[in-house]
């Protein structure tokens, strides 16, 4: 029987290349994988009037978005023929230019990753209960929205 | 009966508080009426509600102890 | 104006989890960028019979090859709203749980990073003339097809 | 008139060359037919037609020191 694995963590600060890295590196002796499908988000320098943004501080309601994820990756174990998927996102304060989610999704054939990689990351924006505050160069601040 | 409420983002900026203790409200409507009376600029704010981590869309009945949270627009990612 | 980056580059054997790492960290100077997608394509050990994959081998029609990625990439740049993209696929020997094809766009909304990741992907399979020939744990071996 | 003839992957088994000068051909069919003729095998085989690097579909009229490549199915990715 497959393994289903998957991990959903939030971490301090931004996610670095490094990373990802190892994440992918990890999945060499899973030699069924024939696809892996990423998802990275990273924190745009919006311009709003003569200020921009320098930094987003993220803050969860993380027993709510625990449970969310674990829905999500339910979901699309049940919907979709993966062999791994795994979420990490951000929290504090992750500065423009850095990453603050990383969607991993793999499975035999390229179609399922890809597929599910997406169908996540909608899932995500719409579903788990985070809140980004921009922060301005000036140290003004508004509270995003997603589109 | 006591209600814990919990706030987040904007809502906290208008609430000024994470968590709230509210007695005297039977169901959703009512706790939001009363939240609204007590912090009218929630009024001008979009949010939705969870009860015990669950988003609602009617009005629910509460239990005491259960936590409701007032949540603004998600804007993770 | 918008610089319009793109590389498409034949890598020498297996694409390494490094590699990704700094191709990903070179992009937290381009502060315009919301969303990368990334797509990797790993070597199946799939069975036949009692034999299974070692590895594949990629060869190429490298003037061909490299004239039909230059399309790929114009293309994407006048379809979609991307910022920029990179392809990086093998050549040589690629073991069983190594990484073959690196597939990588950015952009300022998800979306666009997203269905051009995926447009791309598709023509690289169809259009892009590299084969690999399967090599057996009993070295025999057999030209892959894709599906 | 002498035409290059590139073979690729299950191609170059069988014309076992992986490159070919061809004379005696004024188009892609006749081209075809001649190596068909010498490499029977051929015609079992799934192959598409590159005339200086592009995919023709149609019988094309071939100068001297063009390049015809036989492409098998491919399978990067």
């Amino acid at each position: 029987m497959e393994e289903k694995r998957g991990h959903t963590i939030f971490i301090d600060g931004p996610i670095n290349p490094g990373f990802i890295a190892e994440a992918i590196a990890k999945h060499s002796h899973k030699k069924n994988i024939g696809a892996h499908s990423i998802f990275l988000g990273q924190v745009r320098s919006d311009k709003i009037g003569n200020e921009e943004v320098a930094a987003i501080e993220y803050t969860t309601y993380r027993e709510m978005a625990e449970e969310k994820f674990h829905d999500i990756r339910e979901d699309a174990f049940k919907k979709f023929s993966i062999i791994c998927m795994h979420i990490y996102h951000s929290l504090g304060i992750v500065k423009a230019g850095e990453i603050s989610l990383f969607v991993f999704t793999s499975s035999i054939h390229r179609k399922d990753a890809i597929d599910t990689c997406e169908a996540i990351v909608e899932r995500i924006k719409k579903e788990v209960p985070v809140w980004g505050k921009e922060i301005f160069t000036n140290e003004n601040s508004q509270w995003k929205t997603n589109t | 009966m006591e209600i814990d409420v919990l706030t987040f983002g904007q809502i906290t900026d208008i609430i000024k508080e994470t968590k709230l203790k509210i007695s005297g409200a039977e169901n959703t409507d009512e706790l939001i009426k009363l939240l609204e009376n007590n912090y009218p600029a929630l009024q001008s704010n979009k949010y939705s509600i969870a009860v015990n981590k669950k988003i609602i869309q009617e009005n629910t009945q509460l239990q005491h102890q259960d936590t409701v949270a007032i949540l603004p627009p998600f804007s993770g990612g």
